[in-house]
């Protein structure tokens, strides 16, 4: 069989590598061929394109995320009148049924984002930012949005660029131009959360003031198994990949398909389990 | 005589701390050919560059038929109808040799949204005033860059005086040319003038201003030496004053008199 | 033809001559990425669909192209059109959402909009003096930043506006912004059995996505300004030399503020075109666009040094970038080898395409 | 001195001579950046810990920005910088943590691959004769896209490849490539009460962070090449003509290579000291840095046609990007505002720093 | 006579449909100024690019000192020890004039890592050079850009007369010049001959070529027309020669003959 997979995330994402390796396991694992396909960057006009081009080969199944369920929802409109079984992961559980979709394998990022503001706020934070490597992407928008709902307490949105040492500094930046901070939450474990860590740490204040990050990385996971951040939230991206791919795989070979979605997360991963999933991370499985 | 078609007066022009031209007084009248000579940096092409609007005088006025006038751009001026050959040809390498040929000034046919470059006369417009300098181009679609040097010369010759209305300034224009195309620019100038154009020639050879000049004015260090008329000045002194009164380098063979 | 027989000129064939052009310089990439794509990738691609999937984003990423080109020929750079991108889409959602406004005034409001910017943006060039690159580049901050925090008051906190699919539903000027045009032939061509059938008995494609006639449109309206009026020979001189073109008279000023313009203006369209297609926009509409336009344009032979370019060529640089990123996703290439050979396949069509014409026109 | 007195010329002040140099002109745009996050924003931006913060990543930007300015004066671009950052910043990572190599290998072998692609970049160039414009683009692409795809070799599937801080622990090289010099006199400082101390006793600043120093060094080295050196010379001459430059006996086609050899090795250093600072790397590192670069070249005066420009420029740029991006963090201002600042700042600091020196040169 | 530095030998140069040069043959001597004439267009800087290695000919050999050899790039025939003032000048308008006098061949000081260009004495020389040829420059360190035409040609004379060692290539060296520095330029050509350099002259003034020339080679349209030695040939005949055999324009004043 042929899946494709159609994501909004690029194949170098930290995040969506995972997600790419659990569909490309499933392959592997159901003998389907897999191909993983997203834009160059966060671009919902380039990413119907994509779709579009999926479906003009008539894949055996196809696995869309849906960030934006009007621009992409006339193209998957297609892939569902033109036949093709598709299943929607990661984003646009909400919308997914309405346009056709069998079943939705994924987290709500605002329901992510709001569990992590509720945890913080019970660990006693007051005052939080929201680190945003890549504003206007509304997937990272809507964890912010979630968080500075479910944290209840102030939250500041700090825009960055990809660059650890720029998020570094400017972390630092902002917890030195207001000491009242003391929740930081970045939106991606290698590129944001690592920074923002060190920068705490620089800054002696690793007890004072807790970090959390989405997505893990073996890095963070390391810093939340030593302590100096509070924890990751982990949505088991692996299985957006992973589960889809070999639901369509059973689906083309046996007609099976499972009846209801697939909640993969939120999953905060605190001190005692991070050590464990360190390794796992790694090797790009969670 | 008749009333000078421009006057410039005590015209200084500054560029940063560099003094360029620091007091000159100069008009053209209609029919006369008014030569510019003086040596090299004395401010000849600065001061053609202010009277055609390329440059703002620093301070000093310009009347253009006997009113005041300042040109903003060299646009302005050639629609006051001012022509102007400049020294570095004002050409644009990779463009071909008809479309720099009207640039600024393309001919026109249909009308209305379909009004469009009429590249078929312009193409034979240029070949014909090209051949009249002595220059048969090859075609007309090659690049102005690929031209030698002298070709190049005289394609802006050619658009000047085929634009020319009131002033035809020239700015050494015959420096690079051969010798037919050097007799036909100078009879050029006799031509144009008869026909009541004030032309401004700039030049370094003694001969090709006497052959054509009607008076000299002499520059020599952004300042004015003296304007003289035909028939008062003869070569050798010509070529003292345009020296700035230096000695010449000593030289064998026929080269004694006149460079 | 050359006015005047020539012992000093060889003759060269016709076929040399129409090589020599820049115009179809670019034709040689297209051939030899089609070459490619036909051996490595799935059939589907050079299917009805395929082509017109493939050729969607070219339009789109082409006129914004075909406009950089044009500026670029003029010697000026436009960093701010993926921004522009942005912005227009915002406003142009802001008046036909929140404000309910009709096409005839939207559309009209949202250009008019763009345009006032690009001429900003040229205003300041030309009144500091500074290169456009670092001019535009501030508004490619400010711009996209304004989407952002126009996006956030309009939407109350949401970066993502919604409905426009709605709003503009039933408006007579539609169809000239989105959707498919001769959807009738198609849907005849279907019946005759000519193009394939979905499940639902709709024609696998439904029409010419109107952004492909815009693009093709504007490509040769673009040729001709270039190539046959006055203000395209003001074009070229600008570019090619600012100081000689304003000493032979060619208002160079007025020619760069037209040209800003007019990018901005592409930058709208193409917001317009995307904004209703997708009934959505988001503050990261049309981000590293700026990028991909001049890309196309330099693809096409324009040089960044201007004064040198064309349209046509443009128009085929965006041909050759849409069918390498499309094109991929035909083929069974691992997608973490995508941009190895997005990269290959630009640079293979570049050279080959310069190689071509320098081999016709015994340049060296 | 000029050599001979001449009543042409006006006599100008030592102040007017000293700003008329292109290094100083951006000198304006610092100070005016400096003043305005001095009124807006909270003073713990300039306190000592707070300069440091915003010097480390103008230091690392300005690493490749004054290479990047030293290529367009010599009339080339190199988009693939950012993705050589990623590259090499892998290739070393891969040296380090996989085969175990000592730095006093893993560095000169990182550095010599990453000269090597430079060498490549630039025999394309002058080889097709293609504008390096698409020619490093192409490599930006292929860069990229195989860090990614040599991460996931080497990591078994992940995009980051950590334990470069252990592997490179105790090193005797590691510290010119990572933490801070100077600890011992911070600390000493910090004792006498001249810094402030976080509560565990340590100085908040421990060093200052080595790019710094390495910034500052290279940024001199730069100078002394452009502005005393026969290299210097002929870089400039190559930018502003390459034929007349060839046509005088100039190197050019060595020129350019060296230029394409040394951005891409600026490359490599910036990314050996993130790695080894972040002790890890990942296949997005560098990301739009190329971009960055450029920017910073053109802040500092570099002109795009080449030719023109100076490596204390593009210092000085790096410090108002530097600024600019680190500083509203520190103001209260709305920080969805920020691209719109960032946008407004760049624009003003150029267009201040260019109206300053055309005041004092009497430019027009 | 003795034999000759450089001998070209049927030199043909195309540029894609374009045949330049068809067929050129020439030599030049130690000692001795070979001018080479013709009308615009005739091909005398393409052949000039050919002998200093700006262009590859594209059928024809060139002998250096008796030795087949081909140049690939400027640098190789100025190591050779051939120097050139190109008729476009090769300056680059930016820089500075000693930074463009020196460009290539930079003097250094110090040693090792710290040999570096000595500004102090190139500017030195550079001031020193101009002012033999008759120009007192302002500063060394203004920008080519900002001088005259006439002061832009001089630099690049004084460098390839700087530098020359057996070959000096002349392409219209005195077309912007002044009375003064013409003088200086043609003394200047009179005085490295006589040092045993071979100097080729490319001129349309019949008086500057037969005031320093000891050959004349005529081209026309790509072709070599002929050779004459000095007093075989007087400046009627060589003018008309140079106009290609065709009729000069009709000019009143003192302009009979000697254009
Ligand atoms: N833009 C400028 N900036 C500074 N100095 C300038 C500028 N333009 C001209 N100059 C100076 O002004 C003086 C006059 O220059 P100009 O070109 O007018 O001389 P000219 O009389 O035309 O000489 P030539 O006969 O050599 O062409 C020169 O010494 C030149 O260096
Ligand atoms: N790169 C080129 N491409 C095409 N044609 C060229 C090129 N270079 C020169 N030519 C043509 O070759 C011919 C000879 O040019 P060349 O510059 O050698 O003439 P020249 O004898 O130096 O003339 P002048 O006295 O005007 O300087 C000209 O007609 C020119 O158009
Ligand atoms: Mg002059
Ligand atoms: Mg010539």
């Amino acid at each position: 069989q042929n899946i494709v997979v159609v994501a909004h995330g690029q194949a170098a994402d930290p995040f969506w590598s995972v997600v790419k390796n659990g569909a490309a396991k499933a392959g592997e694992d159901t003998g389907a061929t897999v191909d993983f396909r997203s834009p160059e960057t966060f671009d919902m006009v380039q990413m119907a394109q994509l779709i579009d081009a999926a479906v003009n080969q008539q894949p055996d199944g196809l696995v869309v995320s849906i960030p934006d369920a009007d621009a992409l929802g006339p193209s998957i409109q297609r892939a569902v009148d033109a036949g093709i079984p598709v299943i929607s992961m990661n984003s646009g559980g909400d919308v997914a049924h309405d346009l056709g979709v069998i079943l939705h394998v994924g987290q709500s990022e605002f329901d992510a984002g709001k569990r992590a503001g509720e945890r913080l706020a019970e660990m006693g934070g007051k005052k939080g930012i929201c680190v945003n490597h890549e504003v206007g992407n509304v997937s990272l928008d809507q964890r912010c949005a979630g968080f500075a709902e479910g944290f209840g307490n102030p939250v500041n949105v700090i825009p960055t660029q990809m660059d650890p040492a720029e998020v570094q500094s400017k972390v630092r930046a902002a917890l030195e131009a207001d000491e009242s901070i003391d929740t930081v939450l970045t939106l991606g474990a290698a590129m944001v959360g690592e920074p923002a860590v060190d920068a705490v740490e620089a800054l002696g204040a690793t007890d004072t003031i807790r970090v959390a990050s989405f997505d893990l990385s073996a890095g963070f996971l390391q810093d939340v198994a030593d302590g100096k951040a509070a924890f990751a939230i982990d949505q088991q991206q692996y299985l957006q990949g992973y589960l889809p791919v070999s639901f369509l795989a059973l689906n083309a070979n046996y007609g099976l398909m499972p009846a209801g979605d697939v909640p993969s997360g939120p999953n905060l991963v605190e001190t005692d389990a991070a050590a464990k999933v360190i390794d796992l991370s790694a090797q790009g499985i969670r | 005589m008749s009333d000078p078609i421009i006057h410039m007066d005590s015209i200084k022009k500054h560029f940063g701390n560099v003094i360029a031209l620091n007091g000159v007084t100069f008009d053209v009248r209609p029919g006369e050919c008014h030569c510019l000579l003086g040596d090299n940096g004395a401010g000849k092409s600065t001061f053609i560059k202010t009277m055609s609007g390329v440059h703002k005088p620093t301070e000093g006025s310009i009347n253009f038929e006997g009113k005041p006038l300042s040109f903003n751009s060299p646009r302005d001026a050639m629609e006051a109808g001012i022509a102007t050959v400049f020294q570095d040809l004002a050409m644009i390498p990779l463009m071909s040799v008809t479309r720099n040929f009207f640039m600024g000034r393309e001919p026109t046919k249909g009308r209305g949204p379909f009004k469009r470059f009429d590249l078929e006369a312009a193409n034979q417009i240029t070949m014909d005033e090209m051949r009249k300098m002595g220059i048969n181009l090859r075609a007309p679609d090659q690049a102005v860059g690929t031209l030698s040097g002298g070709e190049r010369q005289t394609v802006a010759i050619a658009r000047a005086v085929y634009f020319g209305a009131k002033v035809l300034i020239l700015d050494e224009p015959t420096s690079a040319l051969g010798v037919r195309q050097t007799s036909n620019v100078l009879a050029t100038i006799a031509r144009v003038r008869s026909q009541g154009v004030g032309v401004v020639f700039i030049s370094h050879n003694v001969r090709h201003a006497l052959a054509v000049g009607d008076r000299f004015t002499v520059l020599n260090r952004g300042q004015t030496l003296g304007t003289a008329k035909k028939g008062e000045i003869d070569a050798s002194e010509l070529q003292d004053l345009m020296a700035g009164g230096q000695e010449l380098a000593k030289l064998e063979g026929s080269l004694g008199g006149t460079v | 033809m050359p006015a005047s027989v020539d012992e000093r000129i060889k003759a060269e064939s016709f076929a040399t001559r129409l090589m020599k052009r820049p115009e179809l310089g670019a034709i040689g990439g297209v051939v030899l990425v089609t070459i490619f794509f036909l051996i490595t990738a799935s059939p589907a691609m050079f299917t009805l669909p395929g082509i017109v999937n493939f050729l969607t984003p070219a339009a789109q990423l082409g006129l914004l192209g075909i406009a950089a080109a044009m500026l670029m020929i003029g010697g000026e750079f436009d960093l701010s059109i993926g921004s522009m991108v942005a912005f227009a889409g915002m406003i142009f959602g802001v008046l036909v959402v929140n404000m309910d406004l009709p096409l005839a005034l939207a559309i009209p409001m949202t250009m008019a909009l763009a345009a006032a910017m690009g001429a900003l943006n040229g205003f300041i060039v030309l009144r500091t003096g500074l290169p456009s690159f670092i001019v535009t580049l501030a508004f490619l901050f400010i711009l996209r930043g304004a989407s952002l925090v126009g996006l956030k008051i309009f939407t109350n906190g949401s970066t993502q506006l919604r409905g426009v699919r709605e709003a503009v539903q039933g408006d007579w000027l539609a169809p000239l912004f989105a959707g498919d045009a001769f959807g009738g032939v198609f849907r005849w061509m279907a019946e005759m059995g000519w193009i394939s059938k979905l499940r639902s008995g709709a024609p696998s494609v439904p029409g010419v996505p109107i952004e492909i006639l815009w693009f093709i449109g504007f490509a040769l309206l673009a040729t001709y300004i270039l190539l046959r009026t006055p203000w395209g020979n003001w074009i070229f001189a600008t570019g090619g030399d600012k100081n000689a073109a304003q000493n032979s008279g060619v208002p160079v000023r007025r020619v760069k503020i037209a040209l800003f313009m007019l990018t901005a203006c592409a930058a709208a369209l193409v917001a317009i075109i995307t904004v209703i297609d997708s009934g959505s926009t988001d503050a990261r509409r049309g981000f590293m666009k700026e990028f991909e336009a001049i890309i196309t344009a330099v693809i096409g032979g324009c040089l960044l040094t201007g004064g040198y370019g064309s349209a046509i060529g443009a128009f085929f640089g965006a041909i050759i970038f849409g069918m390498v990123t499309i094109g991929l996703t035909y083929t069974t290439f691992d997608q973490d080898w995508f941009q190895v050979f997005l990269g290959g396949m630009l640079l293979l069509a570049v050279v080959f395409n310069n190689a071509i014409r320098k081999r016709v026109t015994g340049e060296r």
